[in-house]
């Protein structure tokens, strides 16, 4: 049997050599809570690749696309396909962390490149860092901690403290603490809401109060949408200031939010509304693609996009090595329309520009502004 | 005690959405014992087409709310007819496995037409502010829905409470072909309350829509809270469901207030509870 | 008034009546015998709608009903008490009488139908699950006089009654013919059958095999002893 | 010698809501009594039945079976010990068929039917496959034994309750109007088998066909409003006064 | 019975030899058949037989899975000890499970017991420090057989799955035929007349959710084996819906269908989504398919079609014994 398995293994070398087409996995939610992302995800993949006429260094490139319904059981049956079948030679994905780590051992043992284009999971490019695993989105760490500092001088001394009942909300949070609270903050209290809560009326009554200078919150999709409304509607707005991560204003939720995010500030990566060449041209590529403005996924779809391809590029399309591709992936360095990315070979994990972003109202609708820049920020690894 | 009061209306207007969301599930489930597990599907959908309505062709609010159900109960009824029916004499797992599918087609439909971003309706203009209570903002829009969950609860309770229509149902539960016997179209009478249910999913759907939003797989949610507060009152009347959806909505925003780790846990631990000491839930009738 | 011309029926693959002709005349109460399994049910749920799969002709009032559905049947005017009573167990005595009730051009009423049950009367908010079987029996006899219909169809009507009520659900039965109404009338105990009917039809693995007056029977009960015992 | 009391119940009641339908009730019955129990309806005769066999919780009184107290004593242990009852409705499983409905009474007598690893059909299984064609031949029912019970007619049905009873070997058997629903043919023919019991085995009976029941009794007792009218012969019982008045009516002698 | 012996151990052999046949694609979509081929199996001893309709078979699968994976993590990574470890905690919970919620009838039966596994769901949410919460338990060690030997190849861990699903199903054909199966399809029929008739329904009924409890966190424990992580959301609610499809869409009561039922699921989903988008469309449409043409499942139509083929008596009397579909679960409490 061992000795079946083995040269199975080699027939995927030798087809792969020999063939002209290079297949990229891209292990993405396509139903259930988060399909929006991982539909924005492939967006930016396919601006990229389209721009580039799906061919880098005289090979064509081919999108295997599998739905991850964000759940790991069925990614980890999903992966073992594409490896198996497809015989992907490189893997892109897959919006949840849970996945990311229940395919983490596969991936490993697979010798397969990962490109993480979204999963915040901190462990991730920590302990279950793996030779094969490289991450081009961000980390919880980046998110959270790059606002402590500058909330204790720009916000206030007295912090409360709320996140979506997981993983990811309490990594954010804990790093924003972290920051904040060696800054010199007092996090007053924290209070977390469990994920999908329809209703925040009695945690916005607990967070009422008028001993404290702002709320830090972290939400996205449909909670951050309820959590800003309702933040509105019970009257805490433009009492106490409101600050959190960026995907509580992000692209896809704000037009959901109505005027109620106005005077937010929050951190994040990458904004719409960033005013280099770079982001200048990828928004209106993408807009004129796909007709709606592009969000964050988007963007972190198109970069890793872009990565794999400089990869494969400097390769010379030969994609037969897996320690080949991740030194290639480990040596990107490239000016995204987020700014200058490149990746810390200690950790595999990106290192980027964290952006304070202001929530405003423009002719009626929201818009955000970048009104600071945390430059180059590293996760510690550990 | 001022915070306690805020919580308290918190509690009131958390509980009337719930009524709001489950009492089509409370007469088609409850009272004509059809689990339908697209119930939530139908819900949603109103949500989805009142957004349609208001948001992209802009017309007033009212207006959807005044449609929408009739849509919906028009759709409820196509089902029922053509699908449901047979499964009547097949039995409750037959219709857990034709709706669950009914559910999966129509989770697919709304991201086909209504894409998957999480979508929000606004309220009507007149309502869209907030109203200072005891030095507390509470939302217009959350008093206008005690308001309604107040009148559909009244005229639910009368239906089947004063006229014949809950007894021929309950006569029906336990013996259809008799009713037949004896001289009522109970197919007829089935497919009416299943209409008026999923009419009242769609009026959920729309009054919900404000508050909840709608993105995809909303719809399993809505199904289990749904489910939750229907056993919790007991199945069979729409006064359970009532006192279930105020008391539901009483021990989650409290629980919330008061120990927020435990919020994941207390709707079902409620449930839980309930049931063991009250097999039947708190005023359901042993059909 | 009611007749049934060569009529079949099956549940499912299995043929139960095998090509049965029967008749009620108005205003006549006939009286259908026959032992366990032969049938007896099967025919009036045949008349009634109960039994998908009937050919042949059962025609009211000069109308063929074969192939509608019992709803529509029942409204023709043709009340049913059922075997088992098949009382609504999660509805009150009251609801089970007045849900279905016809009160158009009928004599009965909630009122006289307590007059003839007087122990109704005092469960009338029970749940009519809660009932005794005898409570039970009178309860379904009172269902069907509710909606005032042309014929009635009885199987086995007093089914777990006390001799005393089994008597006055009798006299009721003969007040009823006096006014008029017709009765297809299914009862084990035969004395009790010959004292009101008019026509005697036995009926044996979905055959009739005897068919006669039942001053016949009533002088010689061998004979009918010996048709019911035939089929065994 | 004095037969041992079998059952004994002491100012046993039992009230629903507000509702009284039995009225503390004293009665010893000896072993291998046959006793009728007769009543107009809604007497409190099948609530008596009920109590005794465990399926309703009497409101006071108590209930002993050979002596010992059986008041908290859950239904299913009375079954097992001796008390078995039929029900006035029919309570069948329905989906089953006749024979094994039959082989569930079997096997639990047998105590087979904790084994999981056995196959049933198997080993000593076999013998209760024989006893059950065997008892189901013996009452007449053989063509039935393959039917699903759902599939047979009402009659047919209360014969297959009484065999139930019957087969799950009683020491004090409960019968809630076996022929009810019967017809003469077959009442003979079941009342013949009953009466084939072995002699030490108590049966009570409730029924409306006064021929049945004071042909087949030692002992008949009446039952008003939940009262204990009347305790005695059949013949004492039959020429009763008030027994005629309330249970009997004019026609009672019709059909005598 | 010999015949079927026969015919079981000649599927054994050929499923021995599939690893020769396929590629590891396919031997791993197999294992997961036969693990969760395992778990629906269990299930249909609650729903199938004694017709206690539960949607909250999950919460022994996640019991199992999280209880092999701490165990491997932290104490020792030896398969039979993580089995008994998942196992036990299974078992304990069923205990404590089956005592609350046997107490209910119908449909308030299946939302106590969806009420108790969305708490177990809660607990393994949001007790991060143990379970990893959201994130989930992985990085668990491969499973040691013996000694030092590890079951590091997926083709081993399928055969060492093989092994226990074949003694799994071996146990459940004997239980289906058995005296005490048929108890459960007594208390299924008429769960008062079984009392009637001096069965203690209560302790069967708890008997029998232990069983199937305790056989779910077999499965869970299969799972991690298989796949070497588990996460919260194999424990929520969805799970034990998909689950009971599985044995729904097979055909309840039978030893085969739940399995088929599984096979069915696993191998739809898997080929279906790979090709579009909107493949819960075409699955929801095939569930309506069923309900409309094989109302007894998978299962159903194979004996249909036997019926067909062969003399029908032979199988008519197999057919009454084991009752499909046609419920007498009354949902309506
Ligand atoms: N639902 C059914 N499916 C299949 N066969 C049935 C069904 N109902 C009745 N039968 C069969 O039809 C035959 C006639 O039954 P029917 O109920 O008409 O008898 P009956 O004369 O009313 O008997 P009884 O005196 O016992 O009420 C019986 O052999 C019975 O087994
Ligand atoms: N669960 C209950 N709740 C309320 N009342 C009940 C209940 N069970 C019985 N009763 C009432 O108690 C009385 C006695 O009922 P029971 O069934 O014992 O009568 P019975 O003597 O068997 O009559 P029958 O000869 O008609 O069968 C009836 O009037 C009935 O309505
Ligand atoms: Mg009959
Ligand atoms: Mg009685």
């Amino acid at each position: 049997i061992n000795t079946a398995t083995k040269s199975d293994d080699k027939g995927k070398k030798e087809n792969d050599s020999a063939d002209q087409t290079i297949k990229i996995g891209a292990l993405l939610p396509a139903t259930g809570v988060y399909a929006s992302l991982g539909e924005n995800v492939n967006n930016g993949m396919e601006l990229y690749f389209e721009e580039h006429n799906w061919e880098v260094a005289g090979k064509k490139i081919e999108i295997v696309h599998e739905d991850s319904e964000a759940d790991p059981q069925v990614s980890l049956r999903k992966l073992r396909k594409m490896i198996e079948q497809d015989k992907i030679d490189i893997l892109t994905g897959p919006i949840s962390t849970a996945v990311a780590y229940a395919i983490r051992d596969d991936v490993d043992k697979n010798k397969l490149p990962f490109l993480v284009s979204h999963a915040g999971g901190n462990d991730l490019t920590r302990s279950k860092r793996s030779d094969y695993i490289w991450r081009s989105s961000f980390s919880s760490w980046q998110i959270g901690h790059s606002m402590g500092q500058w909330a204790f001088n720009n916000v206030g001394k007295k912090i409360y403290l709320t996140a979506a009942d997981y993983a990811f909300g309490h990594e954010v949070v804990e790093a924003f603490k972290e920051a904040y609270t060696n800054a010199g903050g007092e996090i007053v209290d924290e209070v977390y809401p469990p994920l999908g809560n329809n209703d925040y009326s009695s945690y916005l009554g607990k967070m009422n109060r008028d001993d404290i200078d702002g709320i830090y919150a972290f939400f996205a999709g449909s909670d951050a949408v309820r959590f800003v409304q309702q933040y509105e509607q019970y009257g805490l707005k433009g009492k106490i200031p409101l600050i959190g991560s960026g995907w509580l204003v992000a692209e896809d939720v704000r037009p959901q939010q109505g005027n109620a995010p106005e005077g937010i500030k929050s951190s994040i990566f990458w904004d719409y509304s960033l005013e280099t060449e770079e982001n200048k041209k990828f928004v209106e590529a993408y807009e004129k693609k796909f007709n709606k403005r592009p969000s964050i996924e988007s963007l972190e779809g198109y970069d890793a996009a872009a990565i794999m391809a400089k990869a494969i590029e400097s390769l010379n399309g030969d994609v037969s090595d897996p320690t080949k591709i991740v030194e290639q992936i480990s040596s990107v360095e490239l000016i995204s329309p987020r700014g200058l990315i490149k990746f810390d070979k200690d950790t595999h994990h990106v290192i980027q520009d964290l952006y304070i972003v202001e929530t405003v109202v423009v002719d009626g609708s929201t818009e955000n502004k970048v009104i600071d820049t945390i430059s180059q920020v590293v996760d510690p690894g550990k | 005690m001022s915070t306690l009061f805020l919580q308290m209306m918190n509690a009131l207007s958390y509980g009337f959405l719930l009524f709001l969301i489950t009492c089509g599930i409370s007469l088609v489930f409850g009272i004509l014992g059809v689990l339908n597990l697209a119930h939530g599907s139908l819900y949603v959908l109103g949500s989805y087409v009142g957004f349609s309505i208001i948001m992209k062709s802009g017309l007033p609010f009212w207006f959807a709310l005044l449609v929408v159900p009739f849509v919906i109960a028009i759709i409820g009824l196509i089902i029922e007819i053509i699908l449901l029916r047979p499964t009547y004499k097949l039995g409750h797992l037959s219709q857990v496995l034709l709706t669950f599918g009914l559910a999966y087609i129509f989770h697919d439909l709304f991201s086909i037409i209504w894409g998957k971003n999480i979508l929000a309706v606004s309220p009507p203009e007149i309502l869209n502010h907030s109203v200072e209570m005891m030095g507390y903002m509470i939302p217009a829009y959350r008093l206008a829905l005690i308001a309604i969950g107040c009148v559909i609860a009244i005229l639910l309770w009368y239906t089947q409470e004063k006229t014949k229509w809950g007894a021929v149902i309950r006569a029906g539960l336990s013996d259809k072909e008799m009713v037949g016997g004896l001289g009522v179209n109970i197919h007829l009478v089935f497919t009416l309350v299943f209409f008026f249910g999923s009419l009242l999913a769609g009026l959920g759907g729309v009054l919900g829509s404000p508050v909840l939003g709608m993105y995809p797989g909303m719809e399993f949610q809505i199904l289990i809270l749904s489910l939750v507060v229907l056993v919790v009152g007991g199945l069979g009347s729409v006064t359970g469901t009532f006192v279930a959806s105020l008391l539901v909505g009483f021990v989650e925003t409290f629980s919330r207030f008061f120990v927020p780790e435990l919020s994941l846990i207390i709707t079902f631990a409620l449930m839980a509870v309930v049931l063991v000491v009250r097999p039947q839930g708190l005023v359901g009738r042993r059909i | 008034m009611l007749s049934l011309k060569e009529v079949n029926s099956y549940y499912g693959a299995s043929h139960v009546l095998h090509g049965v002709d029967l008749e009620v005349k108005k205003g006549e109460v006939v009286a259908l015998l026959g032992r366990n399994g032969m049938g007896k049910t099967t025919m009036i749920h045949s008349i009634i709608g109960f039994v998908k799969k009937v050919q042949g002709e059962v025609l009211f009032e000069g109308q063929n009903m074969a192939g509608l559905q019992s709803h529509q049947i029942a409204r023709k005017g043709i009340g049913i008490v059922p075997q088992g009573r098949r009382i609504f167990p999660n509805l009150t005595v009251t609801e089970n009488l007045t849900v279905f009730a016809n009160m158009k051009g009928g004599e009965w009423d909630l009122e006289r139908i307590f007059t003839c049950f007087p122990r109704l009367k005092e469960r009338e908010k029970s749940h009519a699950g809660n009932l005794s079987g005898g409570e039970q029996s009178m309860l379904s006899i009172g269902r069907a006089l509710m909606r005032n219909p042309k014929i009635l169809l009885l199987d086995e009507p007093t089914e777990g009654l006390s001799p005393l009520m089994v008597g006055e659900v009798m006299d009721v039965l003969l007040m009823l013919k006096e006014t008029g109404m017709s009765m297809l009338l299914v009862e084990q105990n035969i004395s009790t059958a010959l004292s009101v009917a008019d026509d005697v039809y036995i009926i044996s693995k979905g055959k009739v095999v005897y068919h006669d007056h039942p001053e016949k029977l009533k002088n010689n009960m061998d004979i009918a002893y010996q048709h019911l015992a035939l089929s065994s | 010698m004095e037969k041992e009391i079998i059952l004994s119940l002491r100012g046993l009641s039992k009230a629903f809501g507000g509702l009284k339908v039995i009225e503390d009730i004293t009665l010893e019955v000896k072993v291998g009594e046959k006793i009728g129990l007769i009543g107009p309806n809604g007497a409190g005769k099948t609530t008596l039945f009920n109590m005794i066999a465990g399926d309703l919780a009497p409101s006071g009184g108590t209930i002993s079976y050979f002596g010992e107290l059986i008041n908290s004593s859950p239904n299913y242990k009375r079954t097992q010990e001796g008390i078995v009852r039929t029900f006035q409705k029919n309570n069948l499983m329905l989906g089953l068929t006749v024979k094994e409905n039959l082989l569930l009474v079997l096997q639990r007598m047998s105590k087979e039917h904790t084994q999981w690893w056995k196959q049933a059909k198997k080993g000593n299984y076999s013998t209760l496959f024989e006893t059950a064609n065997k008892i189901l031949q013996e009452w007449g029912l053989s063509e039935y034994s393959e039917s699903k019970v759902q599939d047979l007619s009402y009659g047919v049905q209360r014969q297959i309750e009484i065999i139930m009873a019957v087969a799950g070997k009683p020491k004090l058997l409960l019968l809630d109007e076996p022929t009810a629903g019967m017809s003469q043919v077959e009442t003979d023919q079941i009342i013949g088998l009953i009466n084939k019991l072995p002699s030490e085995v108590t049966i009570i009976m409730i029924e409306h066909d006064i021929d049945v029941l004071f042909g087949n009794s030692d002992r008949v007792i009446v039952l008003h409003t939940g009262r204990l009218i009347a305790d005695d012969h059949p013949e004492a019982v039959r020429e009763n006064p008030e027994v005629k008045e309330i249970y009997m009516g004019r026609e009672g002698a019709v059909h005598a | 019975m010999r015949k079927k012996l026969i015919q079981g151990i000649l599927l054994f052999l050929i499923m021995v030899f599939v690893p020769f046949f396929l590629s590891l694609y396919y031997v791993n979509i197999l294992t997961e058949i036969l693990i969760l081929g395992v778990f629906a199996v269990s299930l249909n001893i609650l729903v199938g037989q004694t017709g206690l309709v539960s949607l909250g078979h999950a919460a022994f699968f996640g019991a199992g899975a999280y209880a092999t994976g701490l165990a491997a993590t932290n104490i020792s990574s030896n398969v039979f000890f993580t089995l008994a470890i998942g196992m036990s905690l299974a078992f304990l919970l069923a205990i404590v499970i089956g005592f609350v919620s046997t107490k209910a009838h119908g449909f308030y039966f299946l939302m106590l017991t969806l009420a108790c596994s969305q708490m177990i769901y809660s607990i393994v949410y949001q007790w991060t420090k143990v379970t990893g919460g959201s994130n989930g338990l992985s990085g668990i060690p491969s499973p040691i057989l013996f000694g030092s030997f590890e079951l590091s190849n997926q083709v081993f861990i399928y055969y060492f799955i093989l092994v226990v699903f074949t003694i799994v199903i071996f146990i459940i054909s004997r239980l289906l035929h058995s005296p005490l199966g048929y108890v459960f399809i007594g208390i299924k029929e008429n769960e008062e007349r079984m009392k009637s008739i001096g069965y203690n329904t209560a302790f069967y009924k708890n008997l029998s959710f232990l069983i199937a409890g305790t056989l779910g966190g077999l499965a869970g424990s299969l799972y991690v084996i298989f796949n070497g992580f588990i996460s919260p959301s194999d424990v929520y609610w969805t799970v034990s819906g998909s689950v009971l499809i599985m044995v729904l869409i097979g055909g309840a009561g039978t030893l085969w269908g739940p399995v088929i039922g599984a096979a069915f699921i696993v191998i739809l989903e898997t080929i279906i989504s790979s090709y579009t988008e909107n493949w819960m469309m075409i699955i929801g449409i095939t569930f309506i398919l069923f309900v409309i043409f094989a109302p007894n499942g998978i299962a159903g139509i194979f004996t249909s079609i036997q019926q067909v083929l062969f003399n029908r008596n032979k199988v008519e009397v197999e057919k009454s014994i084991i009752k499909p579909i046609k419920q007498q679960t009354k949902m309506d409490g």
